[in-house]
């Protein structure tokens, strides 16, 4: 049953095997209340994830992207996630400059054991995203909008009166 | 001699020693140089140094791996080379920089812009001369004075390193580092200033004219994937052939954050495309975000570790939220 | 021989307005800097003077096509695999206005291969017959211009339906072909032939302003024997970066590729540009590749436009001499220096 | 009115039986689902066909199975990249689409009357399978047929179920040849060309026709000179990356040869008379 009511919107998640994904499984068995919008990858560690994946998953329409992995000094991997917090730092600074909400991306860390932790952020992250309700799309775009930014950076080119 | 003279001097002593020396020479009108390939003393004849040399001619340098090249480079091309090398994609011992003071060059764009509003154009152009200060160009019978703080490049308008960051023959006297022009960054502050949905709308706009010929990534000298771009592989499918403006942007993402940490914002994407679609702006801002974050710049120290290769355990500017 | 017409300026907006209400009519307008052909919007003025950034290839062949969609599905109770595919053939009714004779004579490279006998191309076939070029000739010419090199010229009526050529206060209009004569009765439009002297001038001045072409009747035999000469390929396409600015901007390149798009039981095939400049065009699935560096790549390109098609199509040259791939190369790589050193090559 | 002729549209067709020729090559047997498409379809020893399979996109195969038996259209397909590896995939009642026919076929008709040797290495027999048997099948029309086939190990030999019949037959001579040698492998062991050297064909009133890897073909090609065969008696084909497969994309061209429409089968003469591109 979702816990928020309304229409459901499309929210990836990107767990780590380790930690988060285990922490999710945790909320489940331990059947914590959760909305149900988040469909989950599985990824080996968030080391692993190229923040491609999430620019690609918000680009063609997702409307919300998590990322979870161990807590820091708690990598599997000893330090993928040392990384991946330097990647998906810069990314999460990247989008609004897309045009994409930087609400609808966020990281976080999530141990096994930490069920309740999942609920908190899974409900945190979705209520975030219904907030700013379903992902503007570049391909409708209203006319509007783009006659009002077609001038917006004075450029030169192959102008020439006619 | 001046500087011009004293480069081909020393590029004709160092060539028979060199496959071959990149620099510029005249192109085929008077507003356009073109990169050159010198492998006779004949050819260092054409060498061009000046304000249309606008091509970084490190991107040639890892195709030309396992062959001893010379590269001619004004500040900003020497900071490519530099980052080059911090990634070890060319060997330095391979590598022979020529190098002088450089002040500063144009950005055609402009240049083709101010000729528009004198009602004339660039394709008629019959003279061009620069001083430093002004570009003189002549088009369709009219002469343009153009100040260069009008038609340089962004990048020159706020260049920090006007000489060669590392070079192994550097000619002349060294060109004074210019003072920052706020209009450098009219295109990120005019992304800055607008609101989310209206940053779609500007790149929706913009993309839409992308022809997708990858000009802004062959140009980039830190595209060094080349032939095995993910933009074009089916394994795996990035993108698809479909002509939408969501494939087209999702490539120029793909491409600035690969460069994330690694741009010296020599601006050769933008300047490449031939669409005039303003691409250097998200590596502008990406620069911005990695300066901020970790207080780095690329291309300045070849013994410098990009910072998306290494990490701290505790990062200082990074705030993780709470929740 | 058909009516000469003529259409004033202010009246222009009216006769756009008119063509714009029965098909899709596409004119160059400023774009970010860029001039490219967009649908017409009264609000927005189309720009005439200089030649488009991008010519308006894509009114006929465009840079991404669904050849047919496909789907998986089943039937009948064991549940057998069925495939339907469903191609869509037809094309809308258009008007390229305001292209320059290049960009309009460039389908005519584009005909003789999509319309041959053997294969006619039902997808270019209904484009090309759906769409009128309302072309307009030169009064001036740039650097990059060669169309008389390649049998061409600025008042080239080759390939287009109406020819307008500007003169004091807006253009003479001619009909060039049978096509294009329909269009000529909207009442935006009035007798031309007082004007026909002056668009006689303004065309035989801008021919003038071109100068003499040099010779490269030769370039067919020319290329063909510099094909293993790769150090002079070397030394042509040394500056050049492998993009595809060059064939996706060229009126007369035509090549393309053909990739399935979809997810799950459905998606499409598409038809898309592609440019030989690129590795991947002719990388083979073993990993070999017949053109493996760009130097090879350019001598196909050239080659293509100079000799091979040529030799195909009664020594017709597969360039309309537009000067785009010179002037939109971020590094200005200049074909007519190639086949000119390729030609000068071949007489030493 | 009817749609015009769609070059581009695939038929759809239904694999009857596929067969595991190697641990790489997969022969797939089809027929059109449209049966009068399929009655009233015609090709020529050597023409190609285009294999769809819709989503991931289509690859260029010779029908290697002959005019003369219309059951099905059949083609080998080798592993190699996304479209073979899902096409390997497949198993019978699927449903592919297939282009067909493109390309020229062999030139039968000059053949006839001809003393023939057949060259064939690895995937390479594919090509030369569907002329050997529409000889076969018009034995008469030919004189002398010798085939040889070779292939690295007796696991990499493709048709393995046809070579008791091949080599038994005695109306032609079939040789069978590997690299090196293998348990109970009971034929040749060596590599093709020193074989056909060994074979010694006489050139006057013969065509031989080869086909296979490159290196081999190069080496073939260099015995058949030693044998005095002239350029115009040994036929080849080539293997090119082909999209449209009707003369338009751009890539298989060699020169103003495009291998889709004036090939895949060429003559040495003529492949001597192109730029090299291969």
């Amino acid at each position: 049953m979702p816990v928020l009511t309304g229409k459901e919107l499309r929210i990836v998640g990107f767990l780590c095997n380790w930690c988060s994904y285990g922490g999710a499984d945790t909320a489940g068995v331990g059947r914590f209340n959760q909305p149900t919008d988040l469909r989950i990858i599985r990824v080996p560690c968030s080391g692993r994830i190229d923040p491609l994946f999430i620019a690609k998953t918000l680009i063609n329409g997702a409307d919300g992207v998590l990322v979870s992995g161990c807590h820091p000094r708690d990598c599997h991997y000893a330090e993928g996630n040392f990384y991946a917090r330097r990647r998906l730092e810069v990314l999460k600074r990247f989008l609004p400059i897309l045009g994409i909400d930087p609400g609808r991306f966020d990281y976080t860390w999530v141990s096994a054991s930490e069920g309740q932790r999942w609920q908190k952020v899974v409900t945190a992250f979705t209520e975030q995203i219904h907030t700013l309700g379903p992902a503007p799309r570049f391909d409708a775009v209203a006319p509007e909008l783009l006659a009002k930014v077609a001038g917006a950076i004075s450029q030169g080119g192959n102008r020439v009166a006619a | 001699m001046s500087r011009l003279e004293e480069l081909k001097t020393r590029i004709k002593e160092a060539l028979p020693g060199l496959e071959c020396v990149i620099g510029w020479q005249k192109g085929y009108d008077a507003l356009h140089n073109t990169p050159l390939f010198m492998r006779s003393a004949e050819d260092v004849d054409k060498l061009e140094w000046g304000a249309l040399n606008v091509h970084n001619p490190a991107v040639y340098l890892p195709t030309m791996a396992g062959k001893k090249v010379g590269v001619v480079v004004k500040g900003c091309d020497s900071r490519s080379v530099v980052e080059l090398l911090q990634e070890n994609l060319i060997n330095r011992d391979n590598i022979v920089i020529f190098a002088a003071g450089c002040d500063g060059v144009v950005d055609l764009t402009k240049v083709k812009a101010k000729l528009a509003a004198a009602g004339t154009g660039a394709g008629v152009v019959t003279a061009v001369s620069a001083d430093g200060k002004t570009v003189s160009v002549t088009a369709g019978g009219k002469t343009v004075a153009m100040p260069m703080a009008e038609v340089a490049a962004d990048k020159c308008l706020r260049c920090q390193y006007p000489n060669a960051v590392l070079a192994d023959t550097f000619v002349g006297t060294p060109a004074p580092q210019p003072t920052p022009v706020p209009s450098a960054n009219a295109d990120l502050d005019a992304l800055d200033a607008m609101s989310v949905p209206d940053r779609m709308a500007f790149w929706r706009y913009h993309m839409d004219r992308c022809i997708r010929c990858y000009a802004c990534r062959n140009a980039c000298p830190m595209c060094v994937c080349r032939d095995h771009c993910i933009a074009q592989s089916r394994e795996p499918h990035w993108l698809s052939q479909d002509d939408s403006v969501t494939e087209k942007l999702m490539f120029q993402v793909v491409h600035a954050m690969h460069l994330a940490g690694r741009c010296t914002e020599c601006g050769e994407c933008q300047r490449a495309c031939p669409m005039d679609i303003p691409v250097l702006a998200l590596k502008k801002h990406l620069n911005r975000t990695i300066h901020d974050l970790f207080d780095y710049q690329a291309g300045v120290d070849a013994a410098a570790i990009p910072p998306l290769l290494q990490f701290k355990t505790e990062e200082v500017n990074i705030k993780e939220r709470s929740w | 021989m058909a009516a000469v017409k003529y259409i004033s300026r202010e009246k222009l907006p009216e006769w756009l307005k008119a063509l714009a209400a029965e098909r899709r009519l596409l004119v160059p307008v400023e774009e970010g800097g860029a001039v490219v052909f967009r649908a017409y919007d009264p609000a927005k003025a189309p720009v005439f003077g200089s030649d488009a950034t991008a010519p308006p290839k894509g009114s006929v062949f465009p840079a991404s096509k669904e050849l047919f969609s496909y789907t998986y599905g089943k039937e009948g109770e064991d549940a057998k695999p069925t495939l339907t595919l469903d191609p869509k053939t037809t094309a809308e009714p258009t008007v390229v206005f305001g292209s320059k004779p290049c960009g309009a004579r460039g389908f005519l490279i584009f005909d003789r291969v999509y319309m041959g006998k053997k294969f006619p191309d039902p997808y270019y076939i209904a484009a090309r017959e759906a769409t009128v070029f309302v072309t307009m000739a030169c009064d001036t010419v740039e650097n990059t211009c060669f169309c008389h090199w390649v049998g061409s010229g600025p008042a080239d009526p080759a390939g287009s339906d109406l020819l307008l050529t500007p003169v004091a206060g807006g253009w003479l209009v001619e009909a060039v072909s049978a096509k294009g004569e329909p269009l000529l009765a909207s009442p935006a439009l009035t007798d031309g032939a007082a004007k026909a002297a002056e668009a006689e001038e303004v065309k035989a001045k801008t021919r003038a302003a071109l100068g003499e072409a040099p010779d490269i009747s030769t370039s067919k035999e020319a290329l063909l024997a510099r094909f293993d000469d790769m150090d002079f390929w070397r030394d042509q396409s040394d500056k050049c970066i492998s993009c595809g600015a060059c064939t996706y901007l060229c009126p007369t390149c035509y090549c393309f590729s053909i990739t399935d798009e979809g997810s799950g039981m459905s998606g499409k095939r598409l038809r898309s540009w592609d440019a030989c400049m690129h590795f991947q065009f002719t990388l083979e699935a073993s990993g070999h590749n017949p053109r493996p560096t760009k130097a090879h790549r350019l001598k196909n390109r050239v080659g293509h436009k100079f000799s091979y098609y040529p030799t195909l199509h009664d020594g017709l040259i597969a360039c309309c001499g537009c000067g785009r791939c010179v002037k939109s190369c971020p590094v200005s790589v200049d074909i007519r220096e190639i086949v000119q050193n390729a030609v000068a090559k071949a007489k030493a | 009115m009817s749609e015009p002729f769609n070059p581009y549209l695939p038929e759809v067709a239904t694999i009857l039986e596929t067969v595991q020729e190697t641990h790489n090559i997969m022969t797939f047997r089809v027929r059109f689902d449209d049966e009068a498409k399929m009655a009233a379809f015609k090709f020529g020893p050597g023409q190609v066909g285009q294999l769809s399979a819709a989503g991931i996109g289509e690859a260029t195969f010779v029908i290697n199975s002959p005019p003369t038996r219309m059951d099905y259209l059949q083609f080998s397909v080798m592993r190699t990249g996304e479209v073979t590896a899902k096409l390997h995939n497949l198993v019978a009642g699927d449903k592919v689409g297939v282009r067909a026919p493109l390309g020229k076929p062999f030139p039968v008709e000059d053949l006839k009357g001809k003393d023939i040797v057949f060259v064939g290495g690895g995937i390479g027999m594919a090509p030369l399978r569907t002329l050997f048997l529409y000889m076969l099948d018009n034995r008469a029309d030919f004189g002398k047929i010798r085939l040889l086939y070779g292939a690295r190990s007796p696991l990499d030999m493709a048709f393995s179920a046809e070579l008791p019949e091949w080599t038994s037959r005695t109306d032609i001579e079939t040789t069978l040849t590997i690299d090196r040698e293998a348990d109970g492998w009971e034929h040749k062991v060596g590599l093709i060309p020193n074989v056909l050297l060994e074979m010694a064909p006489k050139a006057e009133n013969c065509v031989a026709i080869t086909c296979g890897p490159p290196i081999m073909i190069k080496f073939t090609l260099e015995a058949l000179k030693k044998l005095e065969f002239p350029d115009e008696q040994i036929l080849t084909t080539l293997e090119k990356r082909m999209k449209c497969g009707i003369g338009i994309c751009g890539r298989c061209n060699i020169g103003s040869s495009y291998v889709c429409v004036d090939g895949p089968v060429y003559t040495y003469a003529q492949l001597k008379a192109l730029p090299n591109e291969l």
